[in-house]
């Protein structure tokens, strides 16, 4: 386990290992997202009350489930990095942030778009959103941080502080949105969340989720990878896999 | 024993490799001056020995003793006086009693002006309160990044006699200076242009 | 019988020291302690002037906007904590002293925090009466400010310590803090309304506290790291 | 036939010149011109947290949450004009340059505002959502704001040049400036409340323009004065 | 006709009265140096003779040429390249060229960092870029205050070279620095220590 997570810190070994990954990865990811769009667009049934509008939620709930993971997957590569040291950590969470950033806008984006035929507008202070807008913000300002640095081996270090901080907070985020969401007891218009859903549209549902997280992993990947690339065009293993040794 | 020990230093910043195989002892009682050209990475080198820099800095630095670092930022508050400058500074000795700071100014020349803001003193003289830590501290080992700028003539004789002092009792100077070999045949001299990389 | 160590009672003298340090080049100049005030001020009397005058609406949104208020003018004076020491080279030397760096930077954030967010909250019940905050508010008002303006000194401060390097941070500073000050928002204004409507706030203010308390214990060493980490770009 | 002299030319190439200076310093770090737009999204989101959810209440105070935050993220912005400027000497060379400073400084500011206040009021249709502001208003938020921010931006920079010597001017820039941003706060939120309930905006529109007028005649030639004294305070 | 007239000029700083009494007269091709120790008022008085400080100047200054004033800040954006200073640069002629600059930056020897922001450059290459206005401007006035600050030997020489070929094409330079006589018998000294009131 610890020699794995050693030979993960060296470039050459990592950049090897997450070819062959992502030789496997792609295909397998590619296929799940198309099946699983294909079932939850085309032959699940419609929802009785929402009818064909509520097919959003095989992209919104998948960016949704897979953005909040991200934040971990990002605080956990920023711990590494801070404790240990090992540079690939900070490449993993530079690459890691735009990419839940971006998943957490999609999230956004599609529940926007959901709101407005469901509820009637585009925006609502519910308690699950608000906390993911607060979990965008978060998101947002590591990207911010880490493009105002102009040393990038600092940036990572102080994203990496960041990340770690909004880590202790999310949790007392979520508790708090909850509560000032129940203290407010607003009006009319509520999640409906908690209704169950049917098994036809579970499934084709849960297999979208899978193929999310598999795109997230290819994605971070390759963008480490690119990165490496760019931080090591002078060294011979790069410039063998390029052709040009 | 060396008050520090470098082997093998390499420094990096940005992208560019800088310096590379630098290995010096310093033992008590030395005076190393770093030489070489604008941008060769004097400042570079004496903060990562001084231990302020360490993203970009490969190799091992030991250092032995407590240091006194003065660079080009003079680490006053623009807003207080001198005396309250020197007192509340985190670089002097906690014990620091206001006649050692009196003394302090005095020996600078800067008897009268003790009550003046900093922010409202010349260039020179606001180096000569920066300068002034040299007398409040009890670090042995200093790193001084180009300590002659801004000074006048009484100004540089009396530092070169503090450096003097420090060494006979047994302390290290590590410094930087556009002037060539200030301190004679007693100095050791660093030239980094054997160093540079590539 | 135990003697404290000479080790310990520098640390206390150095925490002392920097903590004097701050608060003379605050006291120095008698406005940085004003003008937070009257920035405060202002910008509450900004609400009755863009939201019209109805005293009834501005009644019952006075604790948002007392609260959201606090929360600007605790970023507006955060940003600038750490900026003097490092433009002017104090963040080097405190990095090479003898003591822990997040101690040092404990003591000078909590006298910056007196001489704002304490004092802020000491006059908050002045200008709690020109949005109506009902009265009988005003004393859960001031505690919430006390304990959370701390909470977000301390937060801010972490913010700080992250962009001090960075020149025109001040926009980033509050991209980076204002996710994390939600919950301080949210517990402070929550106890207000429920002060406001004669509820119970005192369960919101012991959140508050422990809030505090969390970050007197963690946001210095985020702290401490991201000043290294600072000086490292620089 | 009138050959335009070369004193006047080489007043254009100036002005073009400190507009690019300006402009590229900015356009160098974009995130200088994306972070205060997200300080308006995050401090916009700030209200119905410390406010309380409800819709209704939202949608009524939208343009009044909406402008004074404008207003906010414009002090927090033009604070910061000519800090550089004179931190690094370049304010020097502008008091010796051949042309009038006013004219230069005018230069820097409108090159300013395209980067911060004219981008802000492009986008805030979008953040307008989040409070429920009516669509109906959007356009009159949209016209409202971009000539508000321009009058808030000329102001501020009178303020910044006033302020720049001074260390910590942060705040004490807000506190000389709100006074004088009143107006325009009045004038723009009333603008977008009439628009809201389906009133008549114009006339509050023309108001705005007339002071943006106003402040571009007169704005440059306090800059310029105050940019001197600030240079003999230094 | 002589490019700057100054009789009988104060200057007073804060509220302690610093010089009186001055008076000179610079002609074209002349070369001043304004000598005195840390504090006596070298900065101060080469601003107001620049036209940079009127607050607390008392007596006739009259400038009849186009000045050029480098002093302690480097008038440069951190976040721009030397090129975009350069061109953009208030004091530099409207009608520089882009090969003009390019030239300028080779002859102070920074060839090759055209493109690095000029925050990421040593204190000397800052220097250098900002001497580099030497040869974009057409002022034929010069204040220079403490210009050889945080050059190496090499920048030292190249800066007097450039200050006695702008004499000779008719210039006039005014400069303090705190190495006596740098041009020996070729320049006049104003020494402020006789000029320090009371
Ligand atoms: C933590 C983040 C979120 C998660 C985990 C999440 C998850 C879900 C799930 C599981 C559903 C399906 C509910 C059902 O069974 O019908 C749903 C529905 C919905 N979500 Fe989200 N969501 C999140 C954030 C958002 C955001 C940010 C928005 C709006 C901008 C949004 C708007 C909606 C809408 C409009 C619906 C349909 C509601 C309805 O059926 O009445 N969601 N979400
Ligand atoms: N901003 C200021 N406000 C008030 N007094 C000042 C200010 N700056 C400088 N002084 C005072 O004016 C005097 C002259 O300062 P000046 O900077 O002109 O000296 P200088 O001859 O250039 O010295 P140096 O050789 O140290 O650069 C100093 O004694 C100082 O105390
Ligand atoms: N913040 C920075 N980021 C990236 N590179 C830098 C930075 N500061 C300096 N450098 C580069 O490092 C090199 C060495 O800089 P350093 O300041 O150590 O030089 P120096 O020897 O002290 O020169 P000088 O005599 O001019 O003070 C320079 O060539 C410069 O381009
Ligand atoms: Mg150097
Ligand atoms: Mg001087």
């Amino acid at each position: 386990m610890w020699s794995f997570i050693h030979k993960l810190g060296s470039p050459p070994w990592f950049f090897r290992f997450s070819g062959n990954v992502v030789k496997w990865l792609l295909p397998v990811t590619i296929a799940v997202l198309f099946v699983g769009a294909f079932w939850g667009l085309l032959v699940a049934p419609p929802d009785y009350r929402q009818g064909n509008s509520y097919r959003i939620i095989y992209i919104h709930v998948p960016a949704a489930v897979v953005s909040l993971a991200g934040y971990y997957v990002m605080a956990l590569a920023g711990a590494i990095s801070l404790i240990w040291r090992i540079k690939m950590a900070d490449i993993a969470m530079k690459a890691a942030a735009p990419v839940g950033a971006v998943l957490t806008g999609i999230a956004l984006v599609t529940g926007a778009i959901w709101g407005k035929p469901t509820w009637g507008t585009w925006w609502v202070w519910d308690a699950r959103i608000t906390s993911m807008l607060i979990l965008f913000f978060l998101y947002l300002g590591v990207v911010a941080l880490f493009e105002a640095y102009e040393n990038k081996a600092a940036a990572a270090k102080a994203c990496a502080v960041l990340s770690l901080v909004g880590t202790v907070n999310i949790p007392i985020i979520y508790k708090s949105v909850d509560w000032w969401y129940s203290l407010h007891q607003p009006a009319s218009i509520k999640f409906t969340g908690e209704s169950a859903i049917d098994a036809s549209m579970l499934y084709p549902l849960l297999l979208m989720i899978t193929a999310f997280y598999g795109l997230f992993a290819l994605v971070v990947m390759m963008n480490m990878r690119a990165d490496l690339v760019w931080h090591h065009r002078q060294s011979s293993w790069v410039r063998q896999w390029a052709g040009f040794e | 024993m060396s008050l520090l020990d470098a082997k093998d230093v390499a420094i990096e910043r940005g992208d560019r490799s800088l310096l590379r195989g630098i290995s010096l002892s310093v033992e008590a009682g030395e005076l190393w001056q770093l030489i070489g050209p604008n941008g060769v990475g004097k400042s570079s080198l004496i903060r990562a020995l001084a231990g302020l820099a360490r993203l970009g800095v490969d190799g091992d630095i030991c250092r032995s003793a407590a240091a006194l670092y003065i660079g080009h930022s003079s680490a006053l508050k623009r807003a207080l006086t001198p005396v309250d400058n020197l007192r509340c500074h985190p670089a002097c000795d906690v014990t620091v009693g206001d006649e050692q700071i009196a003394q302090a100014l005095q020996s600078v020349s800067l008897a009268g002006y003790e009550s003046v803001p900093v922010g409202a003193l010349s260039a020179g003289q606001q180096r000569r309160v920066a300068l002034a830590r040299l007398l409040l501290s009890d670090a042995r080992l200093w790193f001084l990044d180009e300590p002659f700028t801004a000074l006048d003539a009484m100004g540089c004789e009396w530092l070169e006699q503090q450096i003097a002092e420090h060494i006979q009792l047994g302390g290290a100077v590590l410094f930087t200076s556009h002037q060539q070999s200030r301190f004679g045949a007693q100095q050791h001299n660093l030239d980094l242009s054997l160093y540079v990389s590539a | 019988m135990s003697v404290p160590d000479s080790d310990s009672l520098s640390l206390g003298a150095a925490f002392y020291r920097q903590f004097l340090r701050h608060g003379k080049a605050l006291i120095s100049s008698p406005a940085d302690l004003v003008n937070p005030l009257l920035f405060f001020f202002m910008v509450i009397t900004l609400f009755p002037l863009g939201l019209g005058p109805d005293p009834e609406r501005l009644s019952q949104m006075a604790p948002g906007i007392l609260w959201v208020v606090a929360l600007l003018a605790s970023l507006m004076v955060s940003g600038k904590l750490f900026a003097s020491d490092f433009e002017d080279g104090s963040l080097e030397q405190l990095c090479l002293a003898p003591q822990p760096l997040a101690i040092l930077a404990l003591a000078e954030v909590l006298a910056h925090w007196l001489g704002t967010g304490f004092l802020l909250s000491m006059v908050s019940p002045l200008f709690a009466v020109l949005v109506g905050l009902p009265t009988q508010a005003l004393p859960v008002l001031f505690m919430s400010l006390l304990l959370g303006s701390l909470c977000l000194t301390l937060i801010g401060a972490v913010g700080s310590a992250l962009t001090v390097s960075i020149r025109r941070g001040g926009v980033l500073l509050s991209v980076i803090i204002i996710p994390l000050h939600v919950p301080v928002l949210l517990f402070g204004s929550t106890a207000v309304v429920e002060a406001a409507r004669d509820g119970n706030p005192v369960s919101w203010l012991a959140l508050l506290a422990a809030l505090v308390l969390m970050s007197l214990a963690l946001a210095p060493l985020a702290i401490g790291a991201a000043l290294r980490i600072s000086l490292d770009n620089g």
